[in-house]
């Protein structure tokens, strides 16, 4: 963990409310893991006056990318911003996906934005079988950005199928073969809790990466609770997670 | 290195210099270490400790205002036991001086976390929360009744020989009028403020967007509101003040000594610049330079009015 | 047209929106009127009138915090007669309610000052300000004092039957017991808050920033603290409440209704956008689209806690 | 008066930390005189929250100029402004100069950044004589854009008189001839309170724009006042003001 100031190289747009923007920060770069996420001052005055917290969304050499919708204030100052600006940026934070486990195919779920993580995670799983089902309101919400095996579902219907991602899910379950099957995911939490229902029902083990509002992002503000499953405790979203075993959390 | 002397006393407490990083915006040292080094920091206030751990509310706990942020963390802490094993080891180590922060619910339990954590060596001095906006059970009430703002200095400062520092809160009319009654029951010092009431809606859901409803606003948004409250104490009443609330950059922090603040303590800058504390101490040196004084203290309380 | 129906009620007073510019932050009316059109406006609350003219307080009078802004205007006036002469005949062309804000040194003068000006039609209700915080000799000790808050209302609700609003200081630990007080000596209303006691220093000269030393603060940074004190109310006093406090948009306007207001006002933001009170009109109509309500007055006190 | 949003034309660097920004608003150009000021929003967001005041520097057809110093946050924020950005304007507040009274001879006086309203005021004195007397701490301070028949003075000698501007009136005065003579000054309020010293001494009249704090530039906030020299009351600087005749109140 460090922060670092790091010059911005470029900002694209990728569909209609979807921003690349890729930066030089070799000390993050080098110790970056997939799943685990940056926070990011996006200006240099005291407004906005947090951090904003964004997964890593890849890493080439001593490049970050973070992948970002326009929501407020904060990531329309970010989607403005130029090349050679600067950015104050902390990272890497939190416990990224364990890929350290044994499993044979991996399947990604990703709801809207919260296909960000998966390009840096999949560039880790390239000797894995990888199925991504990616789920949106509608066809402007699906990112599939460095996916691939790639199904698709959206809410209303106008691209593939009609529906949530994890109904999709339950449709296409047939295909989640191949060895040891294990899920990461990332979206909306109540997406990440149907989808832990699925995968309880069905028995596959899931990684989730989940959201929460953050202050400091690395465990000082006791700002980003997530109850525990089997104790009566808080896990913290920035340093415990934020990605966790779907089955040790209460989504 | 300049011949500046940072230095300063709050009671008996000696400091190498004034700034402290804030009670529940530091945690107890060990995760903000890794961005800065807490050794050059004048001194740390853990995070309100209860004689049981507590779990805190529910989430949501923060949200963004306008130039500052409302919290209900509700006092989540580890609880007595556990900070003297688990945490107390780490600050042992850090050289930096240790304030230890008391938030109870009950005034025996006050006396009773003092009258333990008093025989630790690494704790140089207490600071005691009868302020916490968020927690029903306790807190508010004490805080805003001087009789038993009262009552607990002065158990609290039977408990212990080491310093006690009293954390005001600033939702009452008066706080000079508070500041009096714990300087009249032992106190050595007081720290202001505390965060301020406040809520925000969500005006789709029509719910607040802090699961406990309000919460403590903190950050530049309050500082003229902090400095307000300092400069009434220092006003009023012969006793060394902590300054706190919306320091950002050293000049905050000058402003705070300017207004009676014998030093100052960083709250929410620790979330968006851990290294603040740093910046600041080297601010207050080179201020130091440029007005031409030798030792910080001089500023204390300079107002000109 | 859109159908929706943006009528509220303060009491007895009707009002065309929930939208009003409060007091101090909008003069007299006929300079902002060069900005906006008034008529528009659900309603117009004047500057302080005290019985003679006063001249208000040296520069520096106002700085900018972050988020906000420190004023000590010191209550500059025309006084009464002068009001009535100049002021009131502009208000009447300008086919918006006309509420007249009052601030006076002695219930005396309160009394004085109402029993004069409700003979004027053209003001629709009265506002009580007891609460201003920059002046030395009234506004802060009765507003900090309950049964001194209490005889002035009796006493004002006795020189008038137009509707009395009594404009709370948020600077104490309990507003709701005072909207309870004056509920009980007949008020028609509350409305809250006026600002929050501040100051700032030049680090340089030592020197508060505004003359006066303290000033009162404004603008978006109080929001939180002021939606806390409607709710406050809201939930222990049954009154109508006018919420005020750092409102820059619609959405802020229905996250005062939704925490109890059943009107809002606009004080900041007017200087830096003098047409923010038509914006926010229009704002309110879409939101009942979206929301799918015929009746802003649905949203009043709506919260879900 | 009236709001007006504008186009940013152009900003240019004038000297080494003076700005000149030159913006699309027909609207307040109609309608400005010299001496008048503007009240700008320099950011789309809440932050800072107050607009800036500045004098009218000159008007070109359709355009404004406005010249500033950087000064804090505001002024830093409208020197980053480019081509194409939008400003929120107020204008024109105020009263400006009065070059309605009979003169022959107008001098000009201008402290550091006080030179702002000259160019567009000399534009108006074509059939006048004019001297400008131009002060600063130093030679960078000293600006002359849009000066002419120009004396300068720095504190520190760097450039021209070592001393005030208002030592270098006195030092020059018998320059001062040609029929009636007309002070116009724009400056730091201690150089006013200096230089309507010299003129009441020197039978000289002279009008001044003062500078105050501002929260709204039109009237309502009552933040900017000026005691009045004759009566026991307080004028608004930028309502009554900004120019005001220098006897009429007390510097
Ligand atoms: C671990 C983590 C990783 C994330 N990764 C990404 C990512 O890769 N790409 C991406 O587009 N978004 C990501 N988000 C969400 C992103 O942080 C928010 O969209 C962003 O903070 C919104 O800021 P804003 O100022 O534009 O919005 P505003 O709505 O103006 O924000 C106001 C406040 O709410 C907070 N907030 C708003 N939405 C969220 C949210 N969904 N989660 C947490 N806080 C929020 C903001 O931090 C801010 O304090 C991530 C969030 C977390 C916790
Ligand atoms: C009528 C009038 C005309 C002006 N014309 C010009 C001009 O043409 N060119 C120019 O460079 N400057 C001019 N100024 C001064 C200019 O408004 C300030 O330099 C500017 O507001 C500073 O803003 P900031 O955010 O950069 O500085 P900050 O120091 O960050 O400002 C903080 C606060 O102080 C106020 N403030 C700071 N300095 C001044 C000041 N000197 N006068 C009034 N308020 C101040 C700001 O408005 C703000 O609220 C004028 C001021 C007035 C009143
Ligand atoms: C997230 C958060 C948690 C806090 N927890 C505590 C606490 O446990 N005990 C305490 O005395 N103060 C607590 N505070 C208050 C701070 O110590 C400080 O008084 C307040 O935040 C004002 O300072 P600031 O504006 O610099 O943040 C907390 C503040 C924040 C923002
Ligand atoms: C410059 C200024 C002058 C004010 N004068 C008065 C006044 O004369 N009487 C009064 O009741 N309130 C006065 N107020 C308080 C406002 O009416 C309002 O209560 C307060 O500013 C909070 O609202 P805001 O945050 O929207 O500005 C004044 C506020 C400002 C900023
Ligand atoms: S965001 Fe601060 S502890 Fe997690
Ligand atoms: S700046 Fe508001 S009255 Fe002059």
């Amino acid at each position: 963990m460090l922060t670092e100031i790091a010059e911005v190289v470029t900002v694209k747009k990728y569909g209609s409310n979807t921003n690349l923007i890729k930066v030089h920060a070799p000390g993050i770069a080098s110790k970056a893991e997939p799943g685990q996420f940056c926070n990011i001052k996006v200006s240099e005055t005291n407004f906005p006056l947090l951090r904003r917290p964004f997964s890593i969304c890849e890493v080439k050499g001593e490049h970050l990318f973070f992948m970002f919708d326009i929501q407020g204030e904060g990531t329309s100052i970010l989607g403005c911003k130029k090349k050679g600006d600067k950015l104050n940026i902390l990272g890497p934070l939190g416990n990224g996906f364990n890929t350290g486990i044994e499993f044979d195919t991996a399947v990604i779920v990703a709801g809207g934005i919260g296909a960000a993580p998966f390009p840096f995670l999949l560039s880790r799983l390239k000797k894995k079988k990888v199925i991504c089902l990616v789920g949106g309101r509608s066809e402007a919400q699906i990112i599939t950005y460095g996916m691939k095996n790639i199904y698709i579902s959206t809410d209303d219907g106008s691209n593939g199928f009609k529906g949530t991602v994890v109904q999709l899910a339950e449709r296409i379950k047939d295909k989640f073969t191949g060895g040891k099957v294990q899920f990461f995911a990332c979206g909306p939490n109540a997406m990440l809790k149907a989808l832990k229902q699925f995968c309880m029902e069905n028995n596959f083990s899931c990684q989730v990466s989940t959201e929460s509002a953050m202050a400091c992002g690395f465990g000082i503000c006791q700002g980003c609770p997530m109850p525990a499953a089997n104790e009566e405790k808080y896990y913290l979203v920035c340093k415990d997670g934020p990605v966790f075993n779907a089955k040790d959390i209460i989504l | 290195m300049s011949g500046i002397n940072l230095k300063v006393k709050i009671g008996s407490l000696e400091l190498k210099n004034p700034v402290l990083l804030a009670s529940g915006t530091v945690g107890y040292g060990n995760e903000i270490s890794q961005f800065t080094d807490l050794s050059k920091i004048g001194g740390i206030v853990t995070k309100s400790i209860s004689l049981k751990p507590r779990k805190g509310n529910p989430p949501q706990r923060i949200v963004e205002t306008h130039g500052g942020m409302l919290n209900a963390i509700g006092l989540a802490n580890v609880g007595v036991e556990e900070f003297i094993n688990s945490k107390i080891p780490f600050l042992k180590e850090v050289n930096s001086t240790v304030i230890c922060n008391i938030a109870a619910s009950s005034v025996e339990e006050y006396v009773e976390c003092t009258r333990i954590l008093t025989e630790e060596d690494a704790i140089k001095a207490f600071e005691i929360n009868v302020s916490c906006p968020n927690v029903k059970d306790g807190g508010l009430e004490f805080g805003h009744n001087p009789s038993a703002v009262g009552t607990i200095t002065g158990r609290v400062r039977g408990a212990t020989n080491k310093p006690v520092i009293i954390k005001l809160s600033p939702n009452v009319s008066r706080i000079s009028d508070f500041a009096k009654i714990v300087k009249s029951e032992g106190a050595d010092a007081v720290s202001a403020i505390n965060t301020l009431v406040g809520t925000a809606f969500n005006i789709w859901t029509k719910k607040p967007k802090i699961k406990n409803i309000t919460g403590g606003l903190s950050g530049p948004a309050i500082k003229p509101v902090a400095l307000a409250k300092v400069l009434e104490i220092s006003r009023n009443v012969d006793i060394p003040i902590i300054g706190i609330g919306g320091i950002m950059n050293w000049q905050d922090a000058v402003e705070f000594m300017i207004a009676g603040a014998a030093a100052v303590e960083l709250g929410t800058v620790n979330f968006v610049n851990p290294n603040a504390g740093i910046e600041i101490i080297n601010g207050l040196t080179e201020y130091c330079e440029k007005i031409n004084i030798k030792e910080i203290k001089e500023i204390i309380a300079s107002y000109q009015l």
